[in-house]
């Protein structure tokens, strides 16, 4: 056989199968691929996946259509010719030239294509801290007059959402600027509209994340990790802990919902009424608070003079020293 | 191959080719160990300078260095002064000894030695001297950090110093006593080249310890 | 000139007595008495803290006392070192004393001394990573027993949470040093055609720490444990309890050993390589060791710092990582991955070595694109220090940094997908024997294809939002470590412990092994894959219901898994100790330098330092010209063959 | 040796091995797992209401940690203190919780906690008061609270006032100074669902939640409930 035999082989194998493999995903199982098409963001990076795996399945059946072809043609077992060594079999600037250019070519095709996808789509539902560089239109405003106090939402006025999520050690709670700061431990939204999520923690590093809504953000202390995306179905979603914070991260999870945008609002004045009893015993709304590092009744650090406290605005009381 | 000419060192011969192949890749190996040592050692003291200025940046909770407290200057000016002073009289003695001034160099040396060591003491001893708690704030904890390593590099520093010294006392023969550039002795090489790599360290200790002397107590 | 009447190049002047470590006897230095040793400066320590710092308010409420852990064991690892002789030669330098002869015990106790031999350096590592592999299996045994069930709990969740850690921590460390501290140590000498290292002591320094650190990451189990994963996270870990210092300090331990023998394989490799083995005639696995070195150097003391700092967090009450106290939380993320994503690649490149070195053998042809591999471990090394922020791609810091991560992240598969156009080049038109090392070589190709091709998916920013820090990560990791560096230590060792005992694998043990291990490591961990996509978070000791099924398909996987290490364990002792069949010279037909020695090798490798003619790689060529002029008198030198004899 | 005998010791290095790492696991890795778990489910006639007692004390005053804070719970069946944190329960059954709580309070780190939730009447009552907020930021603040997450179920528990002879080590007689905290919850189906404490009570700890925070069988549990 020669040279080009071979190859002229592999690379018939390897179109039909690529092509085939490529077009099943495509239609078959993209669609389904997670986490779904709950949110705006969700649907892009379900997309961003699929390219990827589109990609990938041609290099996946290339090499292992390579490798198979040599495990049964090239084997010493059938006996065929003996390998020729020298020059030739050592290099070959062909091959290497199209393969180092093959490979960057994807490489930095992929690169930008991610580039592009998280520009477009402010952050990809990724936690971009507290200056995010890609926002929706009018979240800086929404963010600026809730942190304020002014905050407004109504259904169908395209109004941004700012919810903040708080990680403490071993649940999330959620906060609600827009309706008088009341706290939940529920996470309910409404659908067809832009979500600023405000995530913080109030002890270790936590990680909210949404799944359905494709939204994964570090709660770090002191940190307000800000990350969008915009609803565009109504149903039940997981928030899961996706960062290891101790005992109970396996079970620190919880399930939201995606509801229509009067439901929200009625669910959303009604909790804000049923809590103001509790309402007013929290801190005034922040990005951010300065838990206690002490905990209740001393704690890890020595207390008074040795340590200063911060000046800024704390969650929760001082603990008096033990 | 003669064996007459053949060397038994450790059960197995040596042509004079091969002890000369050995002996330029010991050199070698002192010569180019003492580099990838400092790159080491630059490594960990970047570590140390990210955290600084890391925290510094970040400032959490206005707790970076409330008040800009600072450690005891006059520790920081005395240990930093010597610090510099070892590093210059390891570089003026290898400076000597390469012109043939062995007893030059053994000055120096032990002046060198002797200023690492104080400043080792007066490191250690800062510890109690401080006016703030090592949890109170970003620089607090940096400059505990920055004692612990700096500790350690004097700690390395004045041993290398030391043995290097206590070496030369035993090797006066070897080391060809006023000339000692030029004897071929394998055991002279191998100490010059160890002197070479020291001093190399030397000089990179007084560097950083002028960079890290900055950070903390002038900036 | 002066005459030159010193013949050991360490500079001895005068024959000085030989050290402790190498007296024969039961009553010189060995692991006996370092751990004597240990045992009394654990003690010591322990009370020395308490002593200290029992009346510290922190201390008295939790009744817990991480001063007194951390002090016990720093003096247990100095009381070690003592009692196994590493700080002899140390402390008898500071009087200008030179090194002793360097001789050695004859004899199998030699495995249990201060050697500096690096051939028993060598087989101490075999052993020692061993240790920590099945160490670690175990612990993996026990995770996906816990996973068997969402609801039924086979251990509390603390419980859990530690038995992950340990797991994740053994494994680290361990692989760090699978290929480097066994393999290294043994074969690099001989590949480059030298007689010794250039730094014996450094390099037993190197194992005994890596015993030490064993020890004190395996006490973390007494002590309570550590939640924060291999990963350590702060503030959990400053959360902690005892158990953290021996994560904290078993790292900077290991870390210890790591730059130790990284140090000592790369300055040997620079410097001691033979009269005409120029950098383009120097065996693949030698590249891909001096890239690991370089990594192990240079990455090494940022963790090295960082564990510094956790320790003072943990035993001075600093705050480097306290947000509350002006520290920050992601200062660990930024040091502990700015080491970790080097040690990433440290677990790589040694098993492209491997595969590099092994795939010419068994194919009867030169290895192909040589130079472009070789370029390929210098790049990935080199790039792998620009990479570190892609594992906190959601965790909220600079954001704008994104796209750049991405890129180097996708860059690096560049320089990776070299190996693949070697492996691929080599078999073409080859002769393929399927031996078992060439199994195991192959099945890192399949493996590390799935590792490689799921790490580009996790460098996708938009895409790493759904697969980071879930178990689709997992898989990922696991297929490259495992899957690569496991695989091809694997090929190693039955490629060259016949060089290095003298003793042939059993095959048809070995065919069981490769053949279980093959199947039922893709059956455990490509369904993680699904399962994390599915969203099941790392860590977790209950998940959703629905997956269950996976999950329980998954566990009986690696049960089998572990069955498989039985097996291997089988064939090990079975080979080497029940049934040993001697092994032919050069088993494999390699022309690789370090078949041409002796077996065993002798103390001093070559008795002629030998000249390099040509690279190892001149199969199935006619005219070929040897690899090296060894200068025995008596030995022709080795020619390369058509038919695959190696020695002409 | 023969083959046979260098077999036979290697079989018995490997038994040895196997009990070594049995060992390990029962030393290290079993301790606090759910084996003595408290069974409720035999304790009344299916269908009834279920009486559960526990009580919080500071420091539990034996074991390895005996100055870790601790619940305990009363055995149905003897009427003994036990200091175990997986119950046993009957599933789609109310469950009548009585918290004695000997332990002082402090403000909580999240006042989201104040609040009474998920129990059958939307309250608790705190000595027969019923209440349903607690500002914790006045009084003697709260000590504990009793969280499952997975029901939306937390109670905070109401400390004792520190200056009082607060119970030292449990477990703790009602002669103590304690508060009383009654409420009332349905069990779900079938399932595992962890308990926990929402304030941050460990000693000695950064945040205050390491230590007994960070340990089954002190602050946190299962409630297994079964059919």
């Amino acid at each position: 056989m020669n040279e080009t035999h071979h190859l002229r082989r592999m690379t018939t194998i390897w179109v039909v199968l690529s092509v085939a493999a490529d077009l099943l995903f495509w239609f078959l199982v993209g669609p389904h691929v997670p986490p779904g098409r709950m949110t705006d963001t969700a649907k892009a990076n379900q997309f961003d996946f699929n390219v990827l795996f589109v990609i990938a399945l041609p290099v996946l059946i290339g090499v292992w259509i390579y490798l198979a072809y040599a495990i049964t043609v090239w084997s010493a077992k059938r006996g065929g010719p003996d390998p020729v060594g020298g020059e030739s079999a050592r290099t070959n600037r062909t091959a290497q030239v199209a393969w180092i250019t093959i490979t960057s070519v994807v490489v930095i095709f992929l690169a930008g294509f991610g580039t592009v996808a998280l520009v477009a789509d402010h952050g990809s539902g990724g936690g971009e801290g507290p200056n995010p560089v890609w926002s929706p239109a009018g979240a800086i405003q929404a963010e600026t007059a809730a942190l304020a106090g002014r905050g407004t939402w109504s259904p169908n006025s395209n109004q941004v959402l700012p919810v903040q999520v708080i990680g403490q050690q071993w649940k999330f709670t959620y906060r609600y600027p827009t309706f008088g700061g009341f706290e939940s431990t529920q996470l309910i939204l409404p659908v067809d509209t832009t979500i600023a999520f405000n995530v913080t923690s109030l002890d270790v590093i936590h990680s909210f994340w949404a799944y359905q809504l494709s939204v994964k953000a570090d709660a770090n202390p002191q940190i307000n990790d800000v990350a969008y995306t915009k609803t565009t179905q109504t149903g039940q979603f997981t928030v899961r802990c996706s960062e290891l914070c101790g005992i109970w991260h396996g079970s620190m999870y919880n399930y939201g919902n995606v509801v229509p945008q009067q439901k929200f609002l009625q669910w959303a004045q009604s909790t804000e009424a049923a809590n103001a009893a509790n309402t007013k015993n929290l801190p005034p709304f922040a990005w951010t608070y300065v838990p206690d590092a002490n905990g209740a009744s001393g704690g890890y650090y020595p207390d008074g003079t040795a340590t200063p406290y911060s000046t800024v605005e704390t969650y929760g009381a001082k603990q008096p020293a033990s | 191959m003669m064996s007459g000419t053949m060397k038994e060192t450790n059960g197995y011969t040596s042509t004079p080719e091969e002890e000369e192949f050995e002996l330029r890749a010991h050199i070698g190996s002192v010569w180019s160990g003492g580099r990838l040592f400092i790159g080491m050692y630059t490594f960990l003291l970047a570590s140390l300078a990210f955290a600084y200025f890391y925290l510094r940046s970040s400032n959490n909770g206005l707790l970076w260095r409330p008040n800009h407290v600072t450690a005891p200057t006059a520790y920081g000016w005395t240990i930093f002064s010597l610090t510099v002073l070892a590093s210059l009289m390891a570089i003026y003695g290898q400076w000597r000894f390469r012109k043939g001034g062995v007893v030059d160099w053994q000055v120096a040396g032990w002046t060198a030695l002797f200023a690492a060591v104080l400043a080792l003491v007066l490191q250690i001893w800062e510890l109690t001297a401080l006016s703030f708690f090592p949890g109170s704030s970003g620089y607090a904890s940096t400059f505990i950090g920055y004692v612990v390593i700096n500790i350690a590099t004097l700690v390395v520093g004045a041993y290398w110093l030391e043995t290097t010294l206590a070496r030369s006392l035993r090797l006066r023969r070897e080391i060809g006593g006023a000339k000692p550039e030029l004897s071929a002795y394998a055991t002279a090489q191998s100490f010059r080249a160890n002197v070479a790599a020291m001093t190399y360290f030397w000089g990179f200790v007084g560097l950083s310890g002028l960079l890290f002397f900055a950070m903390f107590y002038l900036l | 000139m002066t005459e030159r009447p010193l013949a050991t190049t360490d500079g001895a002047s005068t024959a000085s007595r030989g050290p402790w470590t190498q007296r024969p006897g039961w009553m010189s230095q060995h692991l006996g008495t370092a751990i004597i040793g240990g045992i009394i400066g654990y003690l010591f320590g322990h009370w020395l803290g308490n002593a200290v710092s029992s009346n510290y308010a922190n201390i008295v409420n939790s009744g817990q006392n991480s001063i007194a852990d951390a002090l016990a064991l720093i003096f247990g690892v100095v009381g070690w070192l003592l009692g196994i002789g590493a700080l002899n030669y140390p402390l008898a330098k500071l009087a200008g004393r030179q090194p002793g002869k360097e001789t050695e015990v004859q004899g199998w106790s030699k495995y249990f001394r201060y050697s500096t031999n690096h051939k028993t350096v060598g087989l101490q590592y075999v052993v020692g990573v061993l240790l920590f592999l099945f160490t670690g299996g175990l612990l993996a045994m026990a995770i996906r027993t816990e996973l068997l069930s969402p609801t039924t709990h086979f251990f509390s969740a603390d419980t859990y949470i530690k038995i992950v850690s340990e797991h994740g921590t053994i494994m680290m460390m361990m692989a760090t040093s699978i290929v480097v501290g066994p393999l290294g140590n043994y074969l690099v000498p001989l590949m480059i055609g030298s007689r010794r290292m250039a730094f014996p002591r450094i390099e037993a320094f190197s194992f005994w720490i890596f015993v030490a650190g064993y020890m004190v990451i395996f006490s973390a189990l007494p002590y309570g444990g550590f939640p924060t994963g291999w990963t350590g996270y702060a503030p959990l870990q400053t959360q902690a309890g005892p158990g953290m210092v021996s994560y904290l300090f078993g790292f900077a331990v290991i870390g210890m050993g790591m730059m130790a023998a990284g140090f000592n394989i790369a300055v040997t490799i620079i410097n001691y390589r033979a009269p005409g083995m120029t950098w383009s005639r120097l065996p693949i696995f030698v590249w891909s060791i001096l890239a690991t070195a370089a990594l192990l150097t240079l990455a090494t003391p940022t963790l090295f710092a960082a564990g510094l700092f956790g320790l003072l967090d943990k035993t001075a009450q600093t705050a480097f990582y306290v947000t509350e106290h002006g520290g920050s939380s992601y200062l660990w993320e930024n040091l502990f991955w700015f080491f970790g994503h080097p040690e990433v690649y440290i677990m790589a490149l040694p098993g492209f070595g491997i595969v590099g070195e092994i795939l010419p053998v068994f194919t009867r042809k030169p290895l192909f694109a040589y130079k472009v591999g070789a370029a390929g471990m210098i790049g990935v090394s080199l790039l792998s220090f620009f990479v570190w922020q892609h594992h906190l791609f959601q965790s909220g810091i600079n954001p704008d940094m994104r796209p750049l991560f991405m890129l180097t992240t996708e860059l690096i598969s560049i320089p990776t997908g070299f190996i693949y156009l070697v492996g691929m080049g080599t078999l073409y038109k080859a002769k393929i024997r399927f031996e078992i090392p060439m199994l195991f070589a192959m099945a890192l190709y399949f493996n590390f294809l799935i590792g490689g091709v799921t790490g580009v998916f996790l460098s996708d920013v938009p895409v790493n939002v759904t697969v980071h820090g879930g178990f689709f990560v997992l898989s990922h990791f696991h297929y490259t470590i495992m899957g690569g560096l496991l695989f091809a230590f694997m090929a190693g060792l039955y490629y060259w412990l016949p060089k290095m005992t003298g003793r042939m694998m059993n095959k048809k043990i070995g065919l069981w092994h490769f053949w279980t291990m093959f199947i039922f490591f893709n059956l455990t961990f490509f369904p993680m894959f699904i399962i994390g996509l599915l969203g099941q978070p790392r860590r977790v000791f209950t998940y959703a219901k629905n997956l269950q099924g996976l999950n329980d398909f998954s566990s009986v996987s690696a049960f089998l898994l572990g069955v498989s290490f039985l097996i291997f364990f089988f064939n090990l002792v079975w080979s080497l100790y029940i049934n040993p069949k001697k092994a032919p010279a050069n088993p494999w037909d390699s022309l690789g330098l370090e078949w041409q020695t002796a077996t065993p090798v002798p103390a001093h490798n070559f008795d002629r330092i030998p000249v390099i003619l040509s690279d190892p790689y001149h199969y199935s060529e006619a005219d070929a010209p040897a690899v090296a002029d060894l200068g025995d008198d008596d030995r022709v030198p080795v020619t390369s063959s058509h038919d695959g004899s190696g020695a002409a | 040796m023969s083959i046979r005998g260098r077999l036979a010791t290697v079989a018995v290095l490997f038994l040895v091995a196997v009990g070594l790492i049995v060992w390990s696991v029962a030393a290290f890795l079993t301790p606090g797992t759910p084996g003595g778990v408290m069974d409720f489910t035999t304790t009344q006639a299916a269908g009834q209401p279920v009486d559960l007692t526990v009580q919080s004390v500071g420091a539990i005053g034996f074991g390895p940690h005996p100055t870790w804070v601790s619940y305990l719970v009363k055995d149905p069946h003897t009427n003994q203190w036990v200091q175990d944190t997986t119950w046993k329960l009957p599933a789609n059954t109310v469950v009548h919780m009585t918290v004695l709580q000997y332990d002082s309070g402090s403000p909580l780190r999240n006042q989201e906690w104040g609040q009474v939730m998920g129990t059958l009447s939307g309250a608790a009552e705190l000595n027969g008061h019923r209440f349903s907020v607690y500002d914790s930021n006045t009084g003697n603040g709260v000590g504990h609270t009793f969280a499952v997450p997975a029901l939306g179920l937390s109670v905070p528990m109401i400390g004792v006032s520190a200056n009082a002879q607060v119970c030292g080590s449990g477990p703790c007689h009602t002669s103590s100074p304690h508060n009383t905290i009654t409420f009332s919850f349905k069990t779900p189906g079938p399932g595992s669902y962890p308990w926990q404490c929402f304030v941050p009570c460990g000693l000695g700890y950064l945040y205050g939640n390491g230590g007994p925070m960070s340990t089954q069988n002190y602050m946190g549990g299962f409630l297994e409930v079964v059919r």
